[in-house]
C-alpha cells in the first residue's frame, strides 16, 4: 500500500483544477449541502434536472480535501446525461467500492480511481461526502421540494 | 537529569515490532501508557477486584484503599489535597460538572463569564450553554497575534462583572508558553471572580501546584498524561466543593435518603455518584507515579525541546506555515503545507509511519481566527526523540514534493 | 445446556492461588472479570491505543474501528440498534443523563414520575431532584408485602399525569422476579408517559431485548457483567434521543461552533462530549460476547437456581429471616440472622473466606420498608456453583453459633 | 487472625448487655449523634460535666453492631471521672489503637480488647464511631454552645 494507490494522478489533477466547480446558472433544480465537522471539508452540489428527468448539468462548491474535492470534480462532470435513478445508482456502486463492499464496476468510469480509497478508512468519509450530498439533494427532490 | 533515552521501552504500543516502526505524534489527542500502567490494571481486575467503600470483606477493603490511595496519589501529583480530588469521565465531563452545578446556580443576569476564542470546544460550549441558561454573558479575551491567549491580555479583560474566568493553562493548538494562573487568579480573585482552569495540556506536560496557583476548579483526563482511558480529574478547592451542590445522584454520594428526599456527603463522594471509575483511578495514580518518576520539570523541558526543535526545523522548510510563537514554546506543534490539505498531509505522514493530527482538533473559532480551516498538529512526549523530529521534517519534506512534484 | 463447572476457571480472581479460597457472592455490587475481558483492555492499549474519531492515521482508524465495533456488540446484546447506545460512566450518570437532559426541560408543575420506594438510591434520588426542580410530583408504587415492586401494582398506579416511569427492572435487594417492562412500556404509552428502566440488575443476568420490551431508557453499568469499571451504557429510543438535548457540551459532539453558539451531532455522539470510555467499551463488548458465549437463558436459569437453593436452605436455618418472594427468584438473596447485626456477619462469613454485602444496598427507603437497618445480601454470578451455597449455608450457621454460643 | 480476635469476650458481652445505655437525666453539658451511613448504625452520645470541668457521667443510645455498640458501652463507662482533656487523649489513643498505628496503651484499660480491629479494616469505623460523636460533642461543649 504506497500513498500512489490513494492519490492516483487524476485525483490529483482534478483536485488541483477541478472541473464543474462554482454556481450553476439556474434554472436549479435542486442544491445539498454537507460538512465534516471534523475536518472542515464542506461541499454544496448543485443539479439541473432536464423535462424528461435526466440530469442536465452538476456543479459543486466547497473546500475539502484532495479527496472530496476530486470526488466532487468528477462526479460533477459524470452525472449530467444520466437519470436521476442512474445518478443513485452510481453513487451506490461507487459508496460500495470506496468503502471497499464491492470492485470497481465499468459503469464507475474515471470514478474507479478511487478504490484505493478502501484502504484509508479513516478517509472514506472524505471520498464520499460529495456522494452524500448529492444523495440527500435527489432525495429532498423526490420528496417534492 | 533524566535520560529519555530509554523511556519509549517502556511503552508496548511503541517498542512491539509493529511499534518500533511508528513515530507517534499525537500525544495531545491522548498519550500511549506505559507497561506499569497496564500492569496497575490488570493487577487490580485479578487481585483486588471488589466495590469500594460498601463491602465489610477483605477484598473490599483492599479494593478501597487502593482507591483511596489512588486519590492521595494523584492528589500529590497536582499539589492538591486528597479531598479536593473528584474522579470524572475527563476533562469535558469536569468542565461540565462545573458548568452544571456551580455556573448555572452562581450567575445571573449581568454576570460575565471570561473565556477565549483560543478554547477547546470543550471549556468553551460548556460556558455558551451555562451562559444562555443563566443569563449571564460570555466574553473573550482578545487573542494575540498568533492566536494564543497571553497573561497580560487576560489581566486586561478582567471586569468588575466577571465571575468566572474559564481559560487552558496550556493549548492543544499553540504550543505557546503556559498561562500564568496563579497572576490571574490572584487578580480574580480580589474582583470576585473565581478561576477553572483547563489542565487537559499542562498536567500532563509541566508541573502544576493547584494550591500554588490559587486556582479554584482544575479539570484534567487521565488519557492524556498515560493513564487509562474513561477517567479525569476536577480539581476543587475546597470551599469551592463545599458551597456547590451535588451532580449526579446515587450510590455512595448519598448520606440519608427518605421516599421524597435524600441529604448528602462531603466531597469528594459528594460528587462522585454511583460506582466511580475504581480501576482507571489506580491506573492513572500509577500513571502519576511513572510521571513523577521521569520528574516533571524534565518531562516539561524535553517536550519543549521536542516542540522548538520541530518548530524551528519545519519553519524553514519551504512552503511550510507553522502557527504559534516563534521561540520558546511546549511540545505542540501546528503547522500547514501551502497547497496541500492537512488531511492529505496526515495520511501521507501515516504513509510513512509518523502519526499527527490533522484538523481543526476541536478549536473551530481559533482556526478562524487563524485563518485557517484546519491545521496539522505534532505533538510531543516523553517517548518521542530527536529522531521522531527528524522523521517528521523528512516526511513532511517528501510530502511536499509528493505533492506538488505529481500535481505538476 | 452450557456447562457452568469450567465458567469459575475464566476468571483470574477466582482461580489464583488465593482466590481459590474465595466464595465470592458480591456480583449485585460488582462482577469479576474474565481473563479475556482483560485480555481485551491489554490488548487495545498495546496495539491500537489512538483517540477516536478524530485520526486520519491508521492507528486511530483501528481505534474507531475497535470502538465503533464495540457499540455494535453492546446494541446487539440488548437488542437495540449502535446509535441506540450511548456509553456512560455507568447507570448511575445514565440515570442522572435523563434526569437532567430529559427530565428537567420536559416535566413541569402537575406532572408526575412514577417510581417505587424499592429503587436504588440511584434511580430515585435522580428524580426526586429533577422533580424539585421542574416542579413535578414524585408517584410511588404500592410494595407486595414482600417489599417488591409487581408488574401489576405498576398498571394500577400508572394515572393520567404520569409522564414517566423509572423503575427497575430487577431488585438489587429481594431477587423477586423481573418486571414485566413491555407491559408496563406498553401501558404507560397508551398514556403518553415514557419509561425508564434501571436494567443494572437485569441486564447482566436475563436475557434483555430492549426493543420487544419497549422501553424508551434503559441504563446498566458495565462492571456489573463482567465488564470494566468505568462505563455503563444509556440506551435511548431513537425518537427520544433525537428530541432530546445534550448535556455533555464539548469534544466529538460538536457539529460547529461559533464562538456564542454551536451545534450538535446527531445520537449518540451528541450525548457523548469528551473522549469516551475507549477501552473500557470494547472490554465491555468481550463480556457481552462472552455472556453471549454461556448463553444469557442459561445465565439467568444458573443465578435463579443458586439464588432459589440460598433462599431456601438459608431459610430453613433457625434466627435466619430471607427477604423477598417465597418460591421463583432470582440470584440475589437478602437476610438477617436474629440478634446478629449485618456487618457482624459479613465479617464472620469473611473470616471463612465468603464475600458477602452487608448494609442498606443503597435502598434505604426499601430497608425502612422491610423493618429492618440493613441486611446480609448474598448474590450468585455464572462462576458461583452449587458448592459456594453450601459453603454460606454452612457458614451462617457456624456465624450463628459463634455469636449466641460465644455470647452466652 | 481468627473472628475471635475481634469479638472478643468482652466486646460481645457489652453489645449483648451495654451499660450506659438509654438517656442521660437532666442536667445534660452536651449531646452529640453520629451515623455511619454506609451500614445504617446510629449513635447519640450524651455527657453530664462536672463543675470542676470533669465528666460525671456518660451514656449513650443507638442502634449497630457488636463492635460499635459494645465500643459506645465501654466508652460510656470509662468517661466518668475523667477531664475533658483526659478524655479527648483517651479518644486519641483509642482511634490510633484500632487504625493500627499504635499498640494499646494502660489508660486504655478495657478499651485494650478492641486492638484486634486494626486487622479489620473496614471495620475501624464501627468502632470510632461512639468516639468521634464523642470527639464532636466535646468540640461543640469547648466551643461554648
Ligand atoms: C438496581 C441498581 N441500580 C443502580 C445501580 C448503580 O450502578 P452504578 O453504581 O454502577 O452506577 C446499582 C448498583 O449498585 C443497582 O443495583
Ligand atoms: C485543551 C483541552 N481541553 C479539553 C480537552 C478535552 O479532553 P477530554 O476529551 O479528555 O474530555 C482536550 C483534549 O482533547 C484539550 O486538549
Amino acid at each position: 500500500m504506497s500513498l500512489t494507490d490513494l492519490y492516483r494522478e487524476i485525483i490529483l489533477e482534478h483536485a488541483r483544477h477541478p472541473q464543474h466547480k462554482g454556481s450553476l446558472a439556474e434554472p436549479v433544480s435542486f442544491q445539498a449541502g454537507l460538512n465534516n465537522p471534523t475536518c472542515g471539508d464542506e461541499v454544496i452540489v448543485q443539479v439541473r434536472v432536464g423535462p424528461g428527468g435526466t440530469i442536465e448539468e452538476g456543479k459543486f462548491d466547497g473546500v475539502g480535501c484532495s479527496i472530496s474535492m476530486a470526488a466532487a470534480s468528477i462526479m460533477s462532470g459524470m452525472v449530467a446525461g444520466r437519470t436521476l435513478a442512474e445518478a443513485k445508482q452510481l453513487i451506490d456502486a461507487y459508496t460500495a467500492m470506496v468503502s471497499g463492499k464491492q470492485a470497481p464496476t465499468d459503469e464507475l468510469a474515471e470514478l474507479a480511481a478511487f478504490a484505493g480509497v478502501a484502504q484509508f478508512p479513516m478517509r472514506v468519509k472524505c471520498a464520499t461526502l460529495p456522494f452524500h450530498a448529492l444523495q440527500k439533494g435527489i432525495a429532498r427532490y423526490e420528496e417534492g421540494f | 537529569m533524566t535520560d529519555f533515552t530509554g523511556v519509549r521501552a517502556d511503552f508496548p504500543l511503541l517498542s512491539t515490532a509493529e511499534g518500533r516502526t511508528l513515530t507517534y505524534l499525537d500525544s495531545a489527542a491522548t498519550a500511549q501508557k506505559p507497561e506499569v500502567v497496564l500492569e496497575a490494571l490488570r493487577h487490580f481486575y485479578r487481585y483486588d477486584n471488589a466495590n469500594v467503600y460498601r463491602g465489610v470483606y477483605g477484598l473490599a477493603a483492599r479494593a478501597t484503599a487502593a482507591f483511596e490511595a489512588a486519590r492521595e496519589t494523584v492528589a500529590a501529583f497536582i499539589g492538591a489535597d486528597a479531598d479536593e480530588v473528584i474522579f470524572t469521565r475527563g476533562t469535558t465531563d469536569a468542565v461540565n460538572t462545573v458548568a452544571w452545578a456551580w455556573a448555572r446556580a452562581a450567575l445571573g443576569p449581568g454576570d460575565e463569564i471570561l473565556t477565549s476564542e483560543a478554547e477547546h470546544h470543550s471549556n468553551l460550549v460548556p460556558w455558551q450553554e451555562a451562559a444562555r441558561a443563566a443569563g449571564a454573558r460570555l466574553r473573550f479575551v482578545e487573542l494575540a497575534a498568533d492566536g494564543s491567549v497571553q497573561t497580560e491580555a487576560v489581566l486586561g479583560a478582567l471586569g468588575p462583572r466577571t465571575r468566572l474566568v474559564a481559560l487552558a493553562q496550556a493549548s492543544n493548538v499553540l504550543g505557546n508558553l503556559p498561562l500564568d494562573v496563579g497572576a490571574v487568579s490572584r487578580a480574580a480573585h480580589r474582583l470576585g471572580a473565581i478561576v477553572l482552569v483547563d489542565g487537559a495540556q499542562s498536567v500532563p506536560h509541566l508541573p502544576v501546584d493547584v494550591h500554588a496557583m490559587e486556582a479554584d476548579f482544575v479539570a484534567f483526563s487521565g488519557h492524556k498524561m498515560m493513564g487509562p482511558t474513561g477517567i479525569g480529574v476536577l480539581y476543587g478547592r475546597r470551599e469551592m466543593l463545599a458551597a456547590m451542590a451535588p451532580f449526579q445522584f446515587g450510590g455512595e454520594m448519598i448520606s440519608h435518603v427518605e421516599a421524597e428526599s435524600a441529604t448528602f456527603k462531603e466531597a469528594p463522594q459528594k460528587f462522585e455518584g454511583g460506582t466511580p471509575p475504581i480501576a482507571q483511578a489506580i491506573g492513572l495514580a500509577r500513571a502519576c507515579e511513572y510521571l513523577s518518576g521521569l520528574g516533571m520539570a524534565e518531562v516539561a523541558a524535553h517536550d519543549r525541546r521536542l516542540g522548538e526543535l520541530a518548530a524551528s526545523q519545519l519553519g524553514e522548510v519551504p512552503g511550510v506555515t507553522v502557527y504559534g510563537p516563534g521561540g520558546a514554546r511546549l511540545g505542540v506543534v501546528s503547522f500547514n503545507l501551502e497547497g496541500v490539505h492537512p488531511h492529505d498531509v496526515a495520511t501521507a505522514l501515516d504513509q510513512q509511519g509518523i502519526c499527527v493530527r490533522a484538523g481543526h482538533h476541536c478549536c473551530q473559532p481559533l482556526m478562524r481566527r487563524l485563518g485557517v480551516v484546519a491545521t496539522v498538529r505534532a505533538s510531543f512526549y516523553a517517548y518521542n526523540s530527536e529522531e521522531d523530529v527528524e522523521k517528521l521534517v523528512a516526511s513532511v519534506m517528501s510530502t511536499m514534493e509528493f505533492f506538488h512534484h505529481v500535481a505538476h
